[in-house]
């Protein structure tokens, strides 16, 4: 089982990328889920997504304790949570980020969403909206074919911006 | 056809199946989703439905009582304060005989607000005479709902069916689930009390005590009736369709030494309690309770068992450990736990099973004894 | 035969719902057909719909409101005591 | 007259008291809708008047409800109307508790959706089923069973509420004047959307007057100004017959208190208070009348 | 003072002499007397409170938990679909930890309507975290209303507090009974969280799982205190006033082979019932259960039992049946009998311990099997 | 500007949305009420915005409540105040969906009581705190997420609903202009019993705009006139300062409408319907004020 | 035990009538209880009161198998209920009537107190009310003494007219 | 010490309360003071009351809504992307 931890802010797609995942893997041939959990259902409260994924159907629902990979939609957040508990010896972190970070015993990557977000107008209410762009940029790291993230993408957003997001995401994620 | 979705999404797909006549509802956090999905699937022409978008949700269960008694199928969608506004009119459409079917989404009461899942608010509905079922995954909801009207809408039935699913842990966890063609495993809608200008009749009036007495009887006549309707519509929907529901579903139950019972989400991560502890020796197994009224006929005499109970009446103790406690000859150890949310691992399942204490209550993680 | 299954309370609609409502009265209307004019006011008014377009009251339900004889433009109807 | 039917929806008899100007209008209101017709009933006096199971005086359907549920009830049953293409008369008919109190939001929210149907509010002033307690209906100055000293507060303005939602045809009526109910339920039912009809409906035991003298409190309600019959259709307002007279000469208000015994601890204030709100209405639909503002 | 008088006005002798701060209620057949007494009291001048004439159950409940909140001591009373009307405020009210004082006339539920007495009402609020107690007597009911402040303010229970008594039977009944010079038995209001704005906080706000879940466990901390606070309670009352209350009442139970289990006015024809039976030669004896919230700690493992229920929990049981198999090891035989007014006689009470069949449940004058 | 004290009693920061104007609204209504203050907050975007426990950001007492009672738990407080002598503010600030729909049975019952106390409806035309669905004050034609395609039906008016009650103070108020707010609280609160004020509050993500337009949206509402600013004393009406030029010259509807995301699927009939509305508001309100009818 | 069913039509004081015998009784020093069973609770409407008296406490509720006396304050209603129903054998009846009227095996006394409520001016919306008159007559019948219900009378009426129409029905009551 | 005993959720007024909200901002306020003229509208207008009367933005709460530099009538307060 392969164990996703996305932290984020309500109003950034946290929520909708950790389900864009489920379905990209769920189209991949695996069994997968994604639960989020909110603190409160407002803008900029914290969110923390988890995703599961699998080869045989997943039975629970409790909180990821001890994720593969963790996923920072808002690096400010690290300020006030701890991104690392309980992430896996060796485990992964996708940052959104301009800028390359070092986190100890960790490899990171980074990939400035907001950014591409900015660029490709993906604005709701003002805020960037991260979902699919993060979407491209996960698939770059292997556990979804890119093809599969651009079909769950388009069944959810008929705008190819989003596409055109993920797709740019992918390639700048800094493998 | 196969996909992946939300609870609230399984929801909304079966209803889109069922197509209801008339849907009234009310938004409230985690059910929000199934309201807005149907609503879109309207405004999309997927479904042919009147949908009142009613002021309240008393308003929601009176508008479907109506819209029922005229021959309509109805459907409604609402959680805990929300279910709790509706209390008078679901005790109202049990008495009534009207099958509406509602989708519950468990969570806490207020004060505070407390938007998580928990059984309170449903379990508190339990005298109301609705036919109440709890779902454990995305597809167990969807084929519960497909179930559900034809369970309530049944003649030796009708009476209102609520299925529940956990808040967020459910309603908001995507899961692959399977769409299924229906065909005629549905009925067409059929009240035969329908509302009919040719043969007017007063519904409701004034009874008088033996009348009244013997029009409960009868509820309680059709509650009976059900659990064969019940087997039967599982029985049947599982020759169709392949997948099959009982009152409970068992897992490692057959020699277990001790048993894990639970409902909704918990039941199912129970599951993986169990694998947990057969790793180490225990000769674990799970129950996990699907349908709560009618309350299952549990032969758990003399075994041992923790009951997880997601739902607490005051000075009274956990419902459903109570509610097997009165039910089968057992003395369970009764764990509280997953109030408002309260996150609760199989690791912590395996916990109750392993620190146990037949006939005593266990509030978890309250240092100070309760 | 076997009754119909009972479910719920339904009720069918029967003259005399509420039993023979005439005894509830004190008084009772009684019409000078001399003094009459036929306006039917008394037709109109009457709540339990108990006076015929002839101006018969049907004393089995008549509830001895009064109404037709207050209302009777002609003073036409008195009400007297009931004898039981 | 000719044109009202003789047929009776209601059977001979019902439970009512004896006197009851609520059962009375309630025959016309039946003989304007006719068989096609739904009645929703919450909580009230006419949820007794109709009889006990299991017999009933009333010849159409009657769907009983909770005492806060019936526009709601109502709103279901003309969605699955609406659904089946289904002509159907869905009227509730309502006291005023379940009206202007606990029925309130109800109303409210099926008015505000344009639900086709029609709210009779038949008003007694008080909750006359469980014995006359208060209501937000009850005039100022009324004892009751709750106000033993007479109410203090001004009875609710119900019509100026639901005029808030703009509904295509509402009205006054007063049991005392069959016709003229008769006439206002015909023509709203002729209507698409909610209506609402505010029936003025004496009542014996609860206004504390002789059982024979229902029709003539009506009319002295009407002939005071103490209630204006009026009915506004797509917004336009029209006064009614019998409140022509009275709007130009209306009998003193005192004739129409004196005759209930509801009124025996009204204070001068009180009644002044009372004339004065009346005098406002009047003033009020006048000026509407020359000069209409919307 | 000896005077005669019905349930319900025994209730509004008992509130004028606790001198409430704020009264909030709603009319409903059969409790209409009992707010009818307190406006006169008010009117009169007898009382000075403030008497809000709501427009809803829901209201009545709204405004005593603001008033409470504030500092004042609260009153209601209600019936059957008012009280399920309020059903979402009485969670609130338990939750809030407001000890407002409810009286309640147990009458059935509609539809059909139907005005007599039954138990349903208060049992489907069974799991809102009030206390709950069903008085027999006139007496009892003036009594235990007054007990019922000193208890609920307790500031080791500062919980809502409901006082049943049957509608009709109890409510309108005319009975001798004594009133008392309280003195200090009611000490004056005081919450230690009411509202001050010296130091403004926050009441209810969202509240995450772990903290939710302790504030749950700490209502039920208060509902086991409250056992005790009732035990004291009711010893002291005893003392000063001569009147003896227990979670129970017992007749003829010592020797008894077969008790008859009841509650509110059954429970106390119950003891006719009992005589009839010992006259016959059969060792009855008769166990009213009084507090039905917290429920008692009965011993009753191994004892032939009568339970008889006034209330019904559809797909499930009668509940003062079930909730005696659920705490005690007792295999009662089931009655149900009352519903919605139905009339039972101690000759019938005799007759259901003669027939009894310890496990089964029967319906009372239901021919056909229910 | 001067007059409005520095003190807050909101502290920094709550859990609002950025650029969230209710709010903004909610600091001017504390300014305004000051210490002795009692807030009652039903379900709502405010529930949340205060914070979560066991920490707020609201310096007076807050007492949460349940959706639909707020005007009820009200007037229990105020009630217990009246018996203990004491004088206090009670104020519910409650969304438009906890005044119009699930709130206003209680509500109007208050406020037939005569109930003393402020009653505050920030509306931002739908339930935020759900998630934007449709409310009855959701305005004709506008997005929400129960209806996609847009709403057919007309905003309720709670104004005329509120004024059925006649308070003896009630007014129209919108975040855009707080200095107006702040007097319309401080003369509310000055005033005895049922106070009501009706304050328009865009929503960024509601009304789909971007946080900064918050104070633009708003003036635009006032400016094309779909919101006027007036208040009501003792039943006489009086224009606020913000409205008084838009009543005589009002920017056309369309700047309102275009600058905002949930309108993007009106229709032209629907705007017309808007904009007759409008037209017939301010006919209405020139009528009165040239000849007053009550 | 002494045992008593009233029989009346909503409206009509029966209710009252019976509250003030288990009153009257109660202040002659005995147990007293008095409970109404209406069919519905409106004017018209059959109801039926039930008073008990007796040396000891009263733990009955249910209703009256057996009565000692029966009171028909509307004699209409006995084309509906059979008032005899349960009496016991020599039982007596008091009806409120103008006229004699024989039923076999019972004696039977009749007062008019309709007339007498009339006469009085005892009338509320439109039906004379029998409850002060009828105690007048029940206690020529023996188990309450006048004073006592006169005294019970002047607790819950302050018009003197009830007293008045007591004691004449106690004075006309054919014994 | 021991603790009082909570029996409900009670919230403590705090500076705070919902965390520093100033994370949440993508774009922050920038003042130009050349072009401010003191007129206070950023002041009145600020959801957050974190601009203080010199016009100094609290960062730590400050939301990045924009308002400040929207309502600006000076054009003095730009809205500048957040580096993080
Ligand atoms: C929720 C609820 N509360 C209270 C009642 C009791 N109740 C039944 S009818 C009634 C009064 C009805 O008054 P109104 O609507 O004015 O009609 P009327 O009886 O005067 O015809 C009341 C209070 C009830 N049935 N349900
Ligand atoms: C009885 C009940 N039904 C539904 C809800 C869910 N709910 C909470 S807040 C809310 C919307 C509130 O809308 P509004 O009053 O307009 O305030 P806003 O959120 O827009 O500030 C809803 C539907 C609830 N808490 N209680
Ligand atoms: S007395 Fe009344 S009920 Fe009888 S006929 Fe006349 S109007 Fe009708
Ligand atoms: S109480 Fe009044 S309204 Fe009700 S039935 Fe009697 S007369 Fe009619
Ligand atoms: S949803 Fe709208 S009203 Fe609610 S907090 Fe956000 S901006 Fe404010
Ligand atoms: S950007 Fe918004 S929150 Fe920040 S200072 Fe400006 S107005 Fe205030």
């Amino acid at each position: 089982m392969y164990e996703i931890r996305i932290h984020s802010r309500g109003g950034q797609g946290g929520v909708t990328a950790a389900r864009l995942l489920a379905d990209a893997a769920f189209r991949g041939g695996k069994y997968a889920t994604a639960s989020p959990f909110y603190g409160a259902e407002r803008r900029g409260a914290p969110v923390v997504d988890f995703v599961r994924i699998n080869d045989r159907p997943i039975r629970i629902y409790s909180q990821i304790e001890h994720p593969d990979l963790v996923v920072v939609l808002d690096p400010s957040i690290m300020d006030a949570v701890d991104i690392l508990q309980g992430l896996k010896k060796g485990g992964s972190i996708v940052i959104n980020s301009p800028k390359p970070l070092e986190i100890p015993r960790h490899p990171v990557f980074h990939v400035d969403l907001t950014g591409i977000a900015i660029a490709q107008n993906l604005v709701v209410a003002g805020s960037p909206v991260l979902d699919t762009p993060l979407l491209g940029a996960l698939a770059k790291m292997g556990f979804v074919s890119l093809d599969a993230a651009l079909a769950a993408i388009r069944d959810m957003f008929s705008d190819e911006r989003n596409i055109k997001a993920a797709e740019i995401a992918f390639r700048e994620l800094n493998l | 056809m196969h996909l992946i979705a939300t609870g609230n999404k399984g929801v909304a797909e079966a209803v889109l199946q069922a197509q209801p006549d008339v849907v009234a509802a009310y938004p409230i956090t985690p059910q929000t989703e199934i309201v807005e999905q149907i609503a879109a699937f309207i405004s999309e022409k997927r479904l042919d439905c009147q949908y009142i978008p009613v002021e309240s949700e008393h308003s929601a269960m009176a508008a479907c009582i109506g819209a029922s008694a005229t021959g309509a199928r109805t459907f409604t969608a609402t959680s805990s304060h929300g279910l709790l506004y509706m209390h008078e009119m679901l005790h109202w459409a049990a008495g009534a005989r009207v099958p509406v079917v509602m989708a519950n989404v468990n969570r806490a009461l207020g004060p505070g607000w407390n938007v998580w899942a928990e059984h309170t608010d449903a379990f508190s509905q339990r005298d109301t005479g609705w036919l109440q079922v709890f779902a454990s995954t995305v597809q167990e909801v969807y084929d519960t709902m497909l179930m559900a009207f034809r369970i309530a809408e049944d003649e030796k039935v009708l009476l209102p069916m609520m299925v529940n699913l956990d808040g967020f842990s459910l309603s908001h966890t995507m899961q692959p689930m399977e769409k299924i063609e229906t065909g005629t495993f549905i009925p067409p809608f059929s009240l035969p009390h329908a509302i009919d200008t040719l043969h007017p009749v007063a519904y409701g009036p004034l009874t008088g005590p033996d009348e009244y007495f013997r029009f409960r009887a009868d509820m309680e006549r059709s509650m009976r009736s059900s659990r064969l309707v019940i087997r039967d519509t599982e029985a049947e929907f599982a020759r169709l369709f392949g997948r099959t529901y009982r009152e409970t579903e068992e897992y490692q139950v057959e020699d277990a030494d001790v048993l894990l019972v639970a409902m909704g989400t918990f039941g199912k991560e129970a599951e993986v309690a169990v694998d947990k502890l057969r790793k180490e020796g225990i000769k674990a197994g799970s129950l996990r309770v699907r349908w709560f009224r009618p309350f299952p006929r549990l032969d758990l005499a003399g075994r041992d068992i923790v009951v997880i109970d997601r739902g607490y009446s005051f000075g009274f103790g956990g419902v459903l450990s109570m509610s097997i406690r009165a039910t089968s000859r057992a003395e369970p150890y009764s764990v509280i736990a997953g109030l408002g949310g309260q996150e609760v691992t199989y690791h912590d399942m395996a916990d109750f099973v392993r620190d146990r204490k037949p006939g005593k209550e266990y509030w978890f993680g309250v240092k100070d004894d309760v | 035969m076997k009754r119909k299954r009972r479910r719920l309370a339904l009720s069918e609609p029967v003259e005399g719902a509420s039993g023979k409502t005439g005894s509830w009265r004190t008084y009772q209307p009684l019409v000078n057909r001399e003094l009459c004019n036929q306006c039917g006011l008394c037709v109109l008014y009457c709540p339990e719909a108990a006076i015929s377009e002839e101006q018969e009251m049907d004393l089995r339900f008549c509830k001895g409101c009064g109404i037709c004889a207050n209302e009777c433009p002609k003073k036409a109807i008195r009400m007297i005591r009931e004898e039981r | 007259m000719t044109e009202i039917p003789k047929e009776e929806f209601i059977l001979k008899c019902t439970s009512a008291c004896a006197g009851c100007s609520s059962s009375l209008s309630l025959r016309y209101v039946l003989k304007a809708a006719g068989p096609e017709t739904v009645l929703v009933i919450p909580a009230c006096c006419t949820s007794v008047i109709q009889g006990v199971y299991p017999r009933t005086a009333l010849r159409v359907p009657v769907y009983n409800i909770a005492f806060a549920a019936a526009a709601a009830c109502a709103s279901g049953m003309s969605a699955s109307y609406q659904k089946k293409g289904m002509k159907m008369n869905v009227i509730v008919y309502a006291g005023d508790g379940g009206t202007v109190d606990i029925g309130l939001q109800a109303l409210s929210g099926a008015f505000e959706r344009e639900t086709h149907f029609l709210h009779i509010c038949y008003d007694n002033e008080a909750y006359g089923n469980t014995g006359m307690q208060r209501s937000g209906s009850t005039p100022l100055g009324a004892i009751t069973s709750t106000t033993p000293s007479g109410k203090i507060h001004p009875k609710k303005d119900i019509d100026q509420i639901v005029e808030a939602h703009r509904p295509p045809y509402m009205a006054t009526a007063c049991s005392a004047y069959p016709l003229d109910l008769f006439q206002k339920v015909k023509t709203a039912l002729s209507i698409e959307g909610s209506k609402f009809i505010h029936l003025l409906s004496p009542c014996p035991p609860g206004w504390r007057y002789p059982t024979e003298k229902s029709i003539e409190v009506g009319k002295l309600a009407v002939k005071t100004g103490a209630w204006i019959l009026w009915e506004r259709e797509h917004g336009s307002l029209r006064i009614s017959g019998p409140s022509r007279a009275a709007m130009k000469t209306p009998l003193p208000l005192e004739e129409y208190l004196k005759i209930q015994g509801r009124f025996q601890a009204i204070t001068l204030e009180q009644v002044q208070e009372l004339q004065h709100s009346i005098t406002r209405t009047m003033e009020r639909i006048r000026c509407e009348l020359e000069k209409p503002c919307t």
